[in-house]
């Protein structure tokens, strides 16, 4: 199986529910409806995709959303272990909220509470939704949003060496 | 494709007998090891390891081949190598000019050889020793005149012996004396 | 049955202490000895504060054996004499260090190890790390992304040194605070975000 | 108060234990660690009823060094030891992986020596690391010796690594295009004496660890993962194999020269503390198979640089005069600031604990637009929630050391 | 000379030798002796050096005077939440406790030097030996602290599970004799150990023993990974260096009943006339025996890790207790056809 036949597949078992299949290198990306993304995931679920590999989460505030993705694939079949297939969609940056998937795919529980306190985006019908990695304080400044900037210092060193 | 996955079984072990073999096996060893225990210590400040001049300790600066390119500052992962202006006399023509050197931080320098691998001139080395504590921080920033001289190896100016680790078949590491290697 | 010193049952504990103290400090001469004792018994309490436990460990492993020193990585904050701080503190655990260290009965030494815990190392810009000698004193830096094992069981034995010739415990019990090295108080309370 | 049932709605997942007891109204909250001797960095807050424990909370980020955010303001490279600070004792493992995505991006392929060089340095990490994973186990379950022999003889393999690349453990080996050294002249025979040392060694592992009646009945039967539940749960590396997965990243898309070497993947079908150590111990004797195919390779081919031509070809003179001297592999000053493409790669390897996955956004700059890491550690952390629930209080650690859990890892 | 022999008399009146001169100062020797003897041993099977550089002559030896000596002069911190009073009495009492075995046993069978009358020494010298657990359960109770009272608990498990087992085995030895006291126990041995004749009896009280003073693999009480320290997680400085004596003093006096019981006591020995023949050496052998028992309970700590609770418990009643019944069986055997 080539990744066109994988694509085909795909969108045979997604029906309408794609809106765009977009290419990395390594990986598929199946981008669908925020509110589609339940079903979809639950559909590739069916396919055999078992596994989350990585709930990724980018943030373009240029154009006002997080692009979020789950990143799955299989660990009983071995022929789609071999994919990474993503399913994702386009959050809103202003009111961040989207439908856990945590019921679908049990192993992203700890990744949704990260991205929660990573960009703020509240997953609805999450079972434990807390911050998980950052003390509270922090994760009110969702440090991974691009409006969060650590500075690098310049090459060139103003303050004299003490030794 | 060469590699495939092999289901394979725990062996199980029951019953009084397995358990009673497994005892003696373990207390067999344990024995073993107490009457000769195959020891490689190093006892430190008696010894130290000569390492292998390929080591990456403690980096210095050969001030004379530094050609000012801050390609060190530029590559360093963790901002520990830095430029500093100064104001230096150029010998040939006796003109007064702004010229960067590279000083280093020891209070971050992560010891990752990039800065060595980068220099295109090889103006920047490593001392093959690593052990150096300081009391205060301060120390710890090197400033030019600093970094241009190997820092002191303590053991070695305490006497210690140098030995080296070789890799043995029977028992594992071994520890020799290193003879006849002195200096670089 | 009062909290405080246990009063009720054996007499006023401090005052005793004090006079125990007088003696074995002042007319027995215990000084030197009690310098030598700990200096032979730095254990360290096991704290691992980041990815330098990885040559914590080693260093303590049959090759480099810090036990030699006398230094034994003990449990319960306590029972030890001595942190060591291996790597990048995080906010979180800024709060765990500065509890342990107050836990630890005095005379007690910090080491730093590591450049993460001197000024951040490689993480030296990153918004989730505190420098620890900002929440406790520390006696001896070791420079290094992981230091050797060597490193370690130099900075114990620079200790070591450093107790025997100052005379620091001895000093520490007779003043009742350590005379050479000032105070470390946190400017903020490195566990505001778990007192809210 | 009752514990919340999860995973009723749409999932058959059911965990034996978290569910069939009725818990009493006063549990015994114990928070462990993060200064405790059974966490490492990180607190574990259980519930326990008697001795059974009926809620276990995983409170992680006690290593949060913000590697993530940190990545998108440094060039490429210098990423590459930021990323390594997450497991500095399998260092090369969890790099290799982020420099394919790079080299994916790029569209270069590394030489095959380069690829052979990583090889061998990634299986010596495998095997250090493993021993560094069986150590902690031991002393979690009190047994001292193992973890000093472990500690000891990982020492062998980190001398090589030493010698190879100049440093313990933090190697920064793998760089986009290449390696950075080349095997150093008595390099070949001290690998082979070392491992024909583990080969004799392993078996006395076996006597004092694995098949000691004490801790053999620590270990069987704890925390048994089933098949479907670490597939439900997204668990990775030995703690999956250990549960029958038959999955590896070397498998599944080979990377460097994982496709070029003969080696098994063990998988055991238990499931249990047990059936992890097991894995570790069989995987430590395929690393040291792939060892001495990646050394002969490396002796029988001719010494040249471990560097893609785009990055060699035009390099000074004294880049080879250096590199004919020292066998060290000189980088050209545009690798502080390499540009890389815009475009955006998925890579995946096989570390000691399980896969990492890097996905890496590059938007034609020197620094990344986005790079997330998802470590093993990171996936195995569900474990503590689903998986510890109804064992003793003694099984923790247990656990906790056979899942090889590595708090810098999963926090990143 | 008159003086000598007065003060040769105070020092070898028994109570004062046996509760002082052995009790305290003896098994101290003898404590710092196996501490630095588990710490090297365990060091030779981990391939590496153990404590050496505070006296590298003597291999170390004074590592454990310079812990202890360090423990003395630490800050004793005794927190607000701790109940003061038994806090710090417990582990004193323990160590008394502990050692208070040591004084109601023959070390001689010269019956000059008896402490007490012998005739039920056994009975009286185990139920002496099964006080103390109670103080550490109290002084983990009284730390108030979540892993103390586990500790403390735990304790209060392994009791139930060691007690009988010891008693049951040592009291074979006498059943072999069909005597409390332990003077025959110890003649009854002249011509062959009864670590020979029983060696079940022997094997289930060293087991029981092991448990009695959490040593490996039944090291479960303080088992550092779960509860920290155990019952002693609050306790520092001095109080925390008597705890830990005590476990170890502990260990000392039960190795020695079951040096008398088992070992043959002094046996090659026959005490005579005098301090010297009649008092002193047979008290050295017995001590010697004893201390080898203990190198032995030491270097469990380098082969074995430790047992689950459960398992330890189970263990105790399905395979030693068994063990200790066949023993003492056997014991009644070998009485019933006079093999002594």
């Amino acid at each position: 199986m080539d990744v066109e036949e994988l694509k085909k597949r795909i969108e045979e078992a997604l029906g309408g529910l794609v809106k765009g299949i977009e290419e990395g290198k390594g990986f598929i990306d199946v981008i669908v409806d925020l509110d589609n993304i339940v079903e979809a995931a639950s559909r590739l679920k069916e396919l055999g995709f078992d596994h989350v590999k990585s709930l990724t989460v980018i943030d373009y505030p240029k154009e006002n959303r997080f692009r979020v993705i789950y990143h799955a694939s299989s660990y009983l079949d071995e022929e789609l272990a071999k994919y990474i297939v993503g399913i994702g969609a386009d959050v809103p940056r202003d009111n961040p909220r989207m439908p856990t998937l945590v019921y679908v795919w049990r192993g992203v529980e700890f990744q949704e509470r990260e991205v929660y306190e990573f960009f703020g985006i509240e997953f609805t019908g999450h079972p434990d939704m807390r911050p998980l990695l950052l003390v509270p304080q922090l994760a009110e400044a969702k440090p991974l949003r691009k409006e969060f900037i650590v500075k690098e210092e310049p090459i060139i060193r103003v303050k004299p060496p003490t030794g | 494709m060469t590699a495939r996955p092999v289901v394979k079984r725990l062996v199980k072990r029951k019953g009084l007998f397995a358990g009673f073999k497994g005892n003696v096996d373990a207390i067999t060893l344990g024995l073993k090891y107490l009457v000769d225990p195959k020891r490689f210590t190093l006892i430190y400040p008696n010894e130290y390891i000569k390492l292998d001049p390929g080591y990456r300790g403690f980096i210095v600066l050969h001030k004379e081949k530094c050609i000012n390119c801050s390609s060190c500052a530029r590559i360093c992962p963790a901002a520990a190598m830095r430029m500093i202006k100064r104001q230096e006399q150029d010998p040939k023509t006796g003109k007064v000019k702004m010229k960067l050197w590279p000083v280093i931080n020891y209070q971050r320098c992560i010891f990752c050889g990039y800065c060595v691998d980068v220099c295109p001139t090889e103006a920047l080395y490593t001392v093959p020793y690593h052990d150096i504590v300081y009391e205060n921080m301060a120390e710890m920033d090197w400033g030019l005149e600093t970094f241009t001289r190997p820092p002191e190896h303590p053991v070695e100016k305490e006497g210690g012996i140098p030995v080296k680790y070789i890799v043995d078949e029977e028992r594992g590491l071994v520890k020799v004396k290193a003879e006849g290697e002195e200096g670089d | 049955m009062s909290g405080d010193g246990g009063r009720v049952y054996v007499g006023n504990l401090d005052r005793s202490a004090k006079r125990a103290k007088d003696l074995v400090m002042g007319k027995l001469r215990m000084g030197r000895a009690v310098d030598w004792a700990t200096a032979f018994s730095l254990w360290p309490v096991h704290l691992t504060t980041s990815c330098c436990g990885c040559e914590f460990a080693a260093t303590w492993s049959p090759r480099f054996d810090a036990e030699q020193h006398g230094a034994l990585p003990w449990v319960g904050a306590r029972q030890t004499n001595m942190i060591l701080i291996e790597g990048t503190v995080s906010k979180k655990m800024a709060c765990a260090v500065r509890v342990t260290w107050e836990q630890m009965p005095s005379p007690k030494f910090a080491i730093a190890m590591g450049a993460c815990a001197i000024d951040g190392g490689i993480f030296y810009n990153s918004y989730n790390i505190v420098r620890p000698w900002e929440i406790i004193p520390v006696d001896v830096y070791i420079p290094g992304c992981p230091p050797r094992p060597e490193a370690v069981a130099r900075a114990i034995i620079e200790l070591q040194r450093k107790i025997r010739q100052k005379r620091v415990v001895s000093k520490w019990i007779e003043e009742g605070w350590r005379p050479d090295k000032e105070y470390v108080a946190p400017k903020e309370d490195p566990c505001s975000w778990w007192r809210g | 108060m009752s514990v919340w049932v999860y995973g009723e709605q749409k999932s058959d997942l059911k965990i034996e234990g978290a569910i069939a007891r009725r818990i009493a109204e006063d549990l015994y909250e114990v928070f462990i660690g993060p200064q405790h001797p059974g966490s490492g960095h990180m607190r574990i807050i259980i519930r326990v009823d008697g001795d059974i424990i009926v809620d276990a909370d995983p409170d992680m980020g006690y290593v949060h060094r913000t590697m993530e955010k940190l990545s998108e303001g440094r060039e490429w490279i210098k990423n590459i030891p930021l990323f390594e600070r997450m497991a500095i004792h399998d260092a090369c493992n969890v790099t290799v992986s982020y420099v394919i995505a790079l080299e994916r991006i790029l569209g270069i392929e590394p030489p095959p020596r380069a690829r052979y060089l990583r090889t061998l340095l990634c299986e010596i990490n495998r095997i250090a690391a493993h021993l560094y994973g069986f150590g902690i186990f031991g002393v979690f379950m009190g047994h001292s010796t193992m973890y000093m022999w472990s500690f000891a003889d990982r020492e062998v393999m980190v001398e090589l690594a030493e010698k190879l690349t100049g440093a313990r453990l933090t190697h920064s080996y793998p760089i986009p295009g290449g390696a950075r050294r080349d095997l150093p002249q008595d390099f070949p025979d001290q690998a082979r004496k070392a491992v024909r040392y583990f080969r004799r060694r392993l078996e006395e592992y076996r006597k004092i660890f694995l098949d000691n009646p004490v801790m053999r009945s620590r270990m069987e039967g704890v925390g048994v993962i089933p098949k479907k539940v670490a597939a439900e749960l997204g668990v990775v590396g030995p703690v999956a194999r250990a549960s029958g997965i038959k999955y590896d990243a070397r498998l599944a898309e080979p990377y460097d020269a994982y496709d070029e070497v003969e080696f098994e993947v063990p998988v055991f079908e238990e499931g249990d503390a047990l059936a992890r150590a097991w894995v570790k111990f069989e995987e430590i004797k395929q690393s040291l198979r792939i060892i001495e195919q990646a050394v002969d390779w490396l002796e029988k081919h001719q010494r040249e640089a471990p560097m893609h031509p785009k990055f060699w070809e035009r390099s000074p003179p004294l880049w080879k005069k250096v590199f004919e001297a020292e066998g060290r592999v000189k980088l050209l000053p545009l690798m502080a600031n390499l540009k890389l493409p815009p475009g955006k790669a998925m890579a995946r390897s096989e570390t000691a604990r399980g896969e990492i996955v890097y996905y890496v956004e590059s938007d034609g700059k020197t620094t990344p637009y986005r790079v997330r890491i998802v470590s093993p550690s990171a996936r195995n952390a569900i474990v503590f929630k689903y998986i510890v629930p109804g064992y003793r209080v003694m099984d923790l650690p247990t656990i906790y050391g056979s899942i090889d859990y590595f708090p810098p890892e999963a926090d990143r | 000379m008159d003086v000598v022999k007065l003060i040769l008399d105070i020092i070898f009146y028994p109570p004062i030798y046996q509760l002082l001169l052995i009790g305290l100062v003896g098994s101290l020797v003898v404590v710092i002796f196996i501490l630095w003897f588990e710490r090297k041993a365990t060091a030779r099977v981990q391939r590496r050096l153990g404590p050496y550089h505070v006296a590298p002559r003597v291999a170390g030896f004074p590592q454990l005077v310079a812990d202890l000596v360090r423990y003395a002069f630490q800050e004793v911190i005794i927190p607000r939440t701790v109940d003061a009073g038994i806090f710090i009495l417990a582990p004193i009492v323990a160590t008394i406790l502990s050692i208070l075995p040591i004084a109601v046993v023959p070390l001689t069978s010269n019956p000059g030097y008896w402490p007490v009358p012998m005739d039920y020494s056994v009975l009286v010298a185990l139920a002496i030996s099964t006080v103390s657990p109670i103080f550490l359960i109290l002084a983990g109770w009284a730390s108030n602290n979540k892993f103390s009272i586990i500790g403390g608990v735990r304790e209060a498990f392994v009791i139930t599970a060691y007690e009988l087992i010891a008693i049951l085995s040592i009291l074979a030895a006498s059943a072999t004799v069909l005597s409390f006291n332990f003077v025959d126990v110890v003649e009854a041995q002249s011509r062959i150990w009864f670590i020979i004749l029983n060696p079940l009896a022997f094997l289930a009280a060293f087991l029981a023993v092991l448990m009695a003073t959490s040593g490996f693999p039944f090291e479960i009480p303080e088992s550092e990974n779960e509860v920290v320290a155990g019952p002693f997680t609050e306790y520092s400085g001095l109080l925390y260096g008597l705890n830990m004596g005590a476990a170890y003093m502990k260990r000392f006096a039960l190795s020695i009943l079951m040096a008398l019981a088992f070992l043959g006591g002094w046996a090659p020995y026959t005490p005579g006339e005098g301090i010297l023949s009649g008092y002193l050496i047979p008290s050295i052998i017995v001590i010697a025996k004893a201390t080898v028992l203990m190198m032995a309970f030491s270097f469990t700590r380098s082969v074995y890790g430790r047992f689950r609770l459960d398992q330890a418990l189970d263990g105790a009643w399905r395979l030693v207790f068994p063990m200790a019944i066949l023993g003492f069986g056997l014991a009644l055997l070998e009485a019933y056809l006079g093999v002594v």
